[in-house]
């Protein structure tokens, strides 16, 4: 009786403390739950023009499901797909899949950013400074869902607050730079921003924020062992998805699917609150978590507007799948322009 | 809240130190006639070093010399190639480089995401109280005030010490200073000695001082800035202060207009402009100097030495 | 002078040195002693070992055998500090000083003494010496800024800055004019009076007999005899043939047979010319003269008035700022074909000294050998074998790389590769220069022979070089021509030292 | 008694042919070390490198496609080496040239015949680096502004704009707003050979070592180019046009790397996206004087440290070892290679103290 082997190609370093972390903690986890019956292995920092010769080499070697973990890993998979058709193949973070041995996945970050922007503003957090990276939809969608629980938060505390200007965004232009997140981290925090939400790959826009005496929100895996001050942290959780998945090809129901997992699914999770978070505030962000586990999502329910004041999701309709993976646009209350 | 300007100004301070302690290293060394390009590697190696001595130890201050010994250490292979072997510098330098950026992250790896202590900022008693100027340039972490003091010693050093007056002239003709007795391999090897013990400085600065902890490349190309400053500086400490800050600054500043939501110029060409920058400064700088017939560089920069025999 | 006839410990004594460089033995066991407030030439065809001998006794080499006094002490010196520690210093034929450093920088530097430097202080110590030695010098002034006669100043205040008992210089008349060479031998007495010593090395054997105690003859590594001036002196006051022949082993006239020339139409037309100098001052100052078919026209003055300059703007190696200068009736700013150039930096600018023989060979001619874009590497590799054929260059292969070759037969190539161009004006700069009497013999031959072809302008400072080729001789001075003297003109001839100096 | 290094007066002949595998083996010893430092066995981790590397036709296949753009890169950098310029910005003007093929393959498609499609991505990417080449090398001949930090600089804009264009302007409209510009459509693919990914790239880079080597062997040109870097003050007083020489060369160095980026694009990546600024450039530097300028050499080394980068992406699977074990072996391989040098041109002498 042979283990099933399963590989996995990484972006970066598993230590990166940021978005390999996250899968390999995801790997860890799968290993832990099905160890006995399969063999994992894996390769770092598989760049774009390495990665068909790395999921080949997979395929070649025998191993029956690959998972790409980062976008630049879809064309690629594609092509090793036709060409192992009995291979499983999941590619993470993109859109491409097809009809017999590859499909996508991805989890509802956005969930978490509602709670944690939910949290921040029953705080009373209204000037809140987000160290933004790459100015594509999946942060994006982040930002508008942070800053529409932070309104929701600030509504229910009654805090008074600039409806034009809640969230402020800094495009750090690059998914993790240790040094320039804390210049900019820095200079949120000098500029008076009262929170600083961390959103590259590595903890340090939350370490700069705390040593400013700035309380931070960490991101991708739980970061209060380097950030103590961080209130909360919006987390990955890739290790459900990896042994569901297994799971299902070793029972022979496995079928290609873009799947998207939020709370409801636990793909994603909220790390423990920080001591200074007060009970009453744990217990509305919790409560509006449990909705989501029940896979209740109104997050981007109308109406919502954008920047310009414009209706972008009228009263009484909800943001498909598609407008969220597609989001281009920044809701009202959020300080600063998507570059290019 | 701070002002804007003062804040901008005082984050340019903080944002180079790193490099200018590289700097200054490397204006040693390539005084002395050393070209070392692997500023970078030396960089990494001292901020990995200092951070694993003082997660071990928990002792800030052995973690600074531990990695101020290791950036030494490293640039004292290069001066064997360089020096003993006379080995071409630039591919030496670059593969210092390389092996620095390889074995760094290499034994990095059980440090990353673990934390220590680390310098945190402090107030110099008396000074931090002068009006405006107290705060930008007297309240940083204990890493930043040796700097006040380096910049005008190396100068003071280089052109008003008899060690100063030797140091420049076997980087601008060994054979000169040879025949007057001074040890021009001995020398040559002392200050890439130096320049790699400021390297490791700068190093410890950033993984003890301003991003404290481990991360692979953590320099994030800071090295090659400091290459790019010496020129810049014309070899001259205080030039180079100037020039980093400057470059802190102009990094800083694009950041600070993103968050203050000014777009003056599209970001992308903000993200460019310390490198544009850089090449402006260094076309006008470099046509400077040659209407005034001057040439910055040591002469003998590269070359090694060798007495004919 | 008084002290030579007491007997006098020797301040050096050297026993038995041999050094040995690969594939040569430049020192073949050689016994060498000098006396305290002596001046000792020292002698020798190229190559014989004399550098070699005195980088010995400076501390530059070790010895590969042999022993070395100093005042009766045996010492070894592992490097120049040793030496100078010892009081040996020596002024290198290649000037040893920091260009971009000040005169005083210059000569503080090594000396010990405490941290701090104070500049000041030591300008004013170094005006001091220059004026108790004669040897006037701007103590501010860089090195850069300094005509080749004031660097050696430099060198020389420096040595006696560190009060070396031993002076030793490597053939430093070879740049200086006739004025200044006077001015050198003022202060060797100067020095020697006080009781110290100089190694004085040259070519040249008036300078020898003029100014030495003792003379010392090296031949091939070995000392051939060493012996007082006045039993190599002729009668009438020139020198026997017997210290030739000490030297060469053969008889040595140094006389070529010139014939005058047909002189022909105008080749070389130079009208108004100026020229900026590095310093960006102006060099050369509204120069005219005329060169014929069939001419060697000379242009004599001491290095640094302007002549370098003036040649680098015929070559087009430079721009000229002002005049016209015309070859064959043709502008010379397009860097006509027609001029070869013979530069006075052999390894520096007339040759690559890493590349081999045959590439050099190329060097000037490419365009003679190729097809196109492609160059024919055969036709080079014949054409390089018959030039050291033809012009007798000691060079065992053309594989060998241009700088294996000894000074002389560098020289011989670059003559022949500049030959082959078939130019109509040769520029030849100090062509023999650091040549031994029996290489320059060659060279002055060649050259009579090229001026049948042609014109050549021959840039020199060697008075003899110039009056034994030279059909007109035009005197620089500080950029201007002092005057053209016709090489048959007695008269004018006696004037030539003075306008070298600048008195007309 | 003590011991000194001397030049040799001619370099020794007989090490020249095993001095390099020797120093290349030091250099593994050393990276046994570090295979013994993680707990790996290092006899296995080699056998593991080798074998991922040369284990199979696939496997070696992929070890080319590696290699490609380390020729050009290597040639790039080596022909401007030659010229003693260094070009540190091989990157950026691989990352141009990428960009300027790019540019023809997404627009300018539908004005092209097929059969001219490929030639004029060749030359648009070729431009492209050149342009970028050209920068530094007009500073320098010009101006003499050192070049070395110039390119370097250049390298960091050139990066910059092209993510500014596949996060901007060029940005697949139909990709979802994810950064990376569309598929370039299959004429402007290039083609792959024997079912493997090596593509055409692997023969441009081996033409072009061809008429490198060609050019310097053989033209008068490549001689100029020689002495223009053996010695400056040589090639002014034999009438070279320096400035001229250091601008063709440097347009050409950079054309060469443009032609590394527009075969990386066509060849692999179809699209421009993250991933295409891998560190090529920089590898260059190392290929082009481990191969000591020689275009043949440089084909050699960058199929060698092909190899080293596929095998050593093997042995992190198999034994799980740190994929930064490639770049420390790169480093040590260089400086043990550099060092081996020295048998060559000095000799090891004992000297008794005389006197
Ligand atoms: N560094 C060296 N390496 C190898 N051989 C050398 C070296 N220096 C000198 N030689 C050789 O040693 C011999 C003596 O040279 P040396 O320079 O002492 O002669 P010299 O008498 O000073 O000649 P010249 O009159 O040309 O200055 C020559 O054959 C020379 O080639
Ligand atoms: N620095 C050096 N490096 C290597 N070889 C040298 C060096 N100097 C001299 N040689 C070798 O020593 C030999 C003699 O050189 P040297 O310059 O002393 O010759 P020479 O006897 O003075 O000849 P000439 O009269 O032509 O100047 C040359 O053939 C050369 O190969
Ligand atoms: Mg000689
Ligand atoms: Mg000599």
């Amino acid at each position: 009786f042979a283990k099933m082997k399963v590989a996995f190609a990484l972006l970066w370093t598993i230590d990166d403390m940021g978005w390999t972390t996250a899968h390999y903690r995801g790997i860890q986890y799968l290993k832990k739950e099905l160890g006995d019956k399969v063999e994992v292995s894996y390769t770092e920092k598989v760049l774009a023009a390495n990665a068909e010769q790395v999921l080949r080499g997979y395929a070649k070697a025998g191993y029956k499901i690959i998972f790409a973990t980062t976008f630049e890993h879809m064309d690629p998979c594609l092509i090793v797909a036709r060409d192992f058709p009995n291979v499983i193949f999941e590619h993470c973070s993109g859109y491409k899949k097809n009809d017999t041995n590859m499909g996508n996945y991805f989890v509802r970050m956005y969930q978490a950013e509602y709670l944690a922007g939910y949290m921040a503003g029953l705080m009373g957090y209204k000037n809140v400074g987000t160290v933004a990276t790459q100015p594509i939809p999946e942060p994006i969608r982040g930002i508008n869902a942070f800053t529409i629980g932070l309104k929701k938060g600030l509504k229910e505390a009654h805090v008074p607050y600039n409806p034009q200007k809640v969230n402020t965004v800094v495009w750090l232009k690059s998914w993790r730079d240790a040094t320039n997140e804390t210049l900019l981290a820095e200079t949120l925090a000098s500029r008076g921003h009262d929170l600083i939400r961390q959103m590259a790959d590595t903890p340090d826009s939350s370490i700069a924020a705390c040593r400013k005496g700035v309380p931070a929100v960490g991101y991708g895996i739980d970061v209060s062992a380097q950030a103590p001050c961080a209130l909360v942290s919006t987390e990955w959780n890739w290790g459900v998805y990896y042994v569901d998945t297994v799971k299902r090809v070793l029972a022979g129901t496995w079928k290609p699917a873009a799947d998207w997992w939020g709370f409801d699914k636990k793909g994603i999770k909220l790390s423990p609150f920080n001591a200074s978070v007060p009970e009453k505030v744990r217990k509305k962000v919790l409560a509006e978590k449990a909705f989501l586990e029940k896979g209740i999502d109104n997050i981007f329910a109308g109406p919502i507007k954008d920047q310009s004041g414009r209706i972008r999701i009228p009263e009484g309709r909800k943001a498909s799948d598609q407008d969220l993976l597609t989001m281009r646009w920044l809701v009202q209350g959020v300080s600063g322009k998507i570059p290019d | 809240m701070e002002s804007g300007a003062l804040f901008v100004a005082k984050i340019s301070i903080t944002s180079s130190m790193a490099v200018l302690y590289a700097t200054i290293g490397e204006i040693f060394a390539e005084r002395s006639g050393v070209l070392n390009l692997g500023v970078e590697g030396m960089m990494l190696m001292g901020a990995l070093s200092g951070f694993a001595t003082v997660h071990a130890t928990h002792s800030l201050w052995l973690g600074v010399g531990v990695a101020m010994a290791i950036g030494g250490v490293f640039a004292l292979i290069h001066g064997f190639f360089a020096i003993t072997l006379k080995v071409n510098q630039v591919v030496s330098g670059l593969a210092l480089t390389l092996f620095g950026i390889g074995l760094s992250d290499f034994l990095g790896r059980p440090l990353i995401g673990k934390v220590s202590v680390k310098f945190e900022p402090v107030s110099l008693y008396p000074l931090y109280k002068i009006p405006v100027l107290g705060d930008v340039f007297f309240s940083h972490s204990l890493l930043v005030y040796p700097a006040y003091l380096l910049v005008p010693a190396a100068y003071l050093f280089l052109y008003r010490t008899r060690y100063g007056l030797e140091l420049r002239s076997v980087g601008e003709n060994p054979s000169a200073a040879d025949t007057v007795g001074i040890a021009v391999a001995r020398l040559r090897y002392c200050y890439t000695f130096l320049g790699g013990v400021l390297a490791g400085l700068g190093g410890a600065y950033l993984s003890l001082a301003y991003t404290p902890g481990w991360k692979e490349q953590m320099t994030g190309g800071q090295g090659w800035i400091a290459i790019a400053l010496v020129i810049f500086a014309m070899w001259d400490p205080l030039r180079a202060a100037g020039g980093a800050i400057l470059f802190g600054f102009i990094n800083a500043f694009q950041f600070y207009c993103q968050a203050a939501g000014i777009t003056v110029v599209p970001g992308y060409i903000l993200r460019m402009l310390p490198y544009l920058f850089t090449i402006g400064v260094l076309v006008i700088i470099t046509r400077w100097e040659a209407a005034r017939k001057r040439v910055g560089a040591p002469s003998a920069l590269g070359i090694a030495f060798e007495r004919e025999e | 002078m008084s002290g030579s006839d007491l007997p006098r410990t020797p301040a050096v004594l050297m026993k038995g040195i041999v050094k040995r460089f690969p594939g040569v033995t430049a020192n073949r066991g050689v016994d060498f002693r000098i006396l305290k407030g002596e001046i000792h030439s020292l002698l020798g065809e190229n190559g014989a070992g004399k550098t070699t001998l005195m980088n010995v006794l400076s501390g530059f080499y070790q010895p590969d055998e042999g022993e070395m006094f100093v005042n009766g002490q045996k010492v070894s010196f592992r490097s120049p500090r040793d030496a100078l520690d010892h009081g040996i210093g020596m002024i290198h034929q290649h000037f040893q000083l920091v260009r971009n450093f000040t005169v005083a920088e210059n000569i503080i530097l090594g000396v010990p003494g405490p941290w701090t430097l104070n500049m000041d202080n030591v300008e004013k110590s170094v005006d001091e010496i220059s004026n108790r030695y004669g040897l006037a010098i701007d103590s501010r002034a860089h090195i850069w800024e300094l005509s080749v006669g004031e660097q050696q100043r430099v060198e020389i205040l420096r040595m006696l800055f560190r009060k070396v008992n031993i002076l030793i210089m490597d053939e430093p008349t070879s740049v200086l004019a006739p004025q200044e060479i006077e001015s050198l031998f003022e202060t060797m007495r100067k020095i020697k009076n006080e009781g110290r010593s100089v190694v004085f090395i040259t070519h040249k054997l008036e300078e020898v007999l003029e100014i030495s105690d003792y003379i010392t003859v090296l031949r091939r590594g070995k000392v051939m005899s060493t012996v007082r001036p006045e039993k190599v002196r002729e009668r009438d006051g020139t020198v026997s043939t017997e210290l030739a022949r000490m030297m060469v082993g053969r008889e040595v006239i140094l006389e070529v047979g010139k014939q005058p020339m047909k002189t022909n139409r105008v080749l070389l037309k130079v009208d108004n010319v100026s020229v900026m100098g590095d310093r960006g001052e102006l060099a050369v100052k509204g120069i005219s003269f005329t060169v014929r078919k069939g001419e060697i026209f000379a242009i004599l003055g001491v290095a640094g008035n302007g002549q370098r300059e003036l040649v680098e703007a015929i070559v087009c190696l430079r721009q000229k700022q002002g005049g016209q200068i015309l070859l064959a009736e043709k502008d010379i700013s397009a860097c006509l074909d027609s001029i070869a150039y013979i530069p006075e930096d052999r390894t520096g600018l007339g040759s690559v000294p890493d590349m081999p023989l045959m590439e050099n060979v190329a060097l000037t001619n490419r365009a003679r050998f190729s097809k196109g874009p492609l160059v024919n590497w055969k036709a080079v590799r014949e054409k390089a074998l018959g030039l050291i054929q033809e012009y007798n260059i000691a060079a065992p292969s053309l594989e060998m790389k241009a700088r294996q070759l000894s000074g002389g037969n560098l020289q011989k190539l670059i003559l022949a590769r500049e030959f082959t161009q078939d130019p109509l004006l040769l520029v030849a700069e100090q062509p023999t220069r650091g040549l031994d009497i029996g290489a320059t013999e060659e060279v002055w031959q060649s050259l009579l022979r090229q001026r049948e072809k042609g014109a050549i302008l021959l840039v020199s400072g060697d008075m003899k070089e110039v009056l034994s080729l030279a059909d007109n001789i035009l005197v620089m001075f500080r950029g201007q021509a002092m005057d053209i003297i016709s090489g048959e003109d007695e008269k004018g001839i006696e004037r030539i030292g003075p306008l070298m100096a600048g008195l007309r | 008694m003590r011991v000194v290094l001397k030049r040799r007066l001619k370099p020794l002949a007989w090490p020249r042919h095993f001095l390099t595998p020797v120093s290349v083996f030091m250099a593994l010893m050393l990276g046994a070390l570090l295979f013994f430092w993680v707990g790996a066995n290092p006899l296995r981790a080699y056998v593991e490198i080798f074998k991922g590397a040369f284990g199979s036709f696939y496997n070696f296949s992929e070890v080319l496609v590696r290699g490609t753009p380390l020729i050009l890169c290597g040639l790039s950098v080596g022909l401007a080496g030659k010229m003693l310029i260094w070009n540190i910005g091989a990157e950026g003007q691989l990352v141009m040239g990428g960009i300027c093929g790019a540019g023809v393959a997404l627009f300018l498609s539908s004005h092209i015949p097929t059969f001219m499609m490929i030639p004029t991505m060749l030359v648009a990417g070729f431009l492209g680096g050149a342009l970028w080449g050209f920068i530094p090398g007009f500073l320098r001949a010009k101006l003499q502004v050192n070049e070395i930090i110039t390119s370097l600089m250049l390298n960091y804009v050139a990066i910059f704009w092209l993510e500014h264009l596949y996060f901007g302007p060029w940005r697949d409209p139909a990709g979802r707003g994810f950064p990376g510009t569309a598929m370039f459509p299959e004429v402007a693919w290039f083609p792959r050979f024997f079912g493997t990914r090596v593509h055409l790239g692997l023969l441009v880079g081996l033409g072009a070592a061809l008429v490198v080597w060609f050019v310097l062997a053989y033209t008068r040109w490549g001689f100029e180019i020689k002495v223009v870097g053996a010695n400056l003050r040589a090639a002014q007083y034999a009438r070279i046009d320096i400035l001229r020489n250091i601008l063709w060369v440097m347009v050409i160095s950079g054309g060469l790397a443009g032609l590394a980026g527009i075969c990386e694009t066509a060849g692999i990546h179809y699209r421009l996206q993250q991933g295409l600024a891998s560190g090529n450039g920089y590898v260059g530097i190392i290929v082009a004087w481990l191969g000591k300028l020689r275009p043949a050499s440089i084909v050699v080394i960058s199929i060698l440290l092909g190899a080293l980068m596929v095998g050593g992406d093997q042995v992190q699977i198999t034994m799980h070892v740190p994929s930064a074990i490639s770049l420390a072996l790169e480093g040590a391989i260089l400086f043990f290679v550099l060092g081996g040098q020295i048998f060559q041109d000095y000799e090891l002498r004992i000297q008794s103290e005389a006197g």
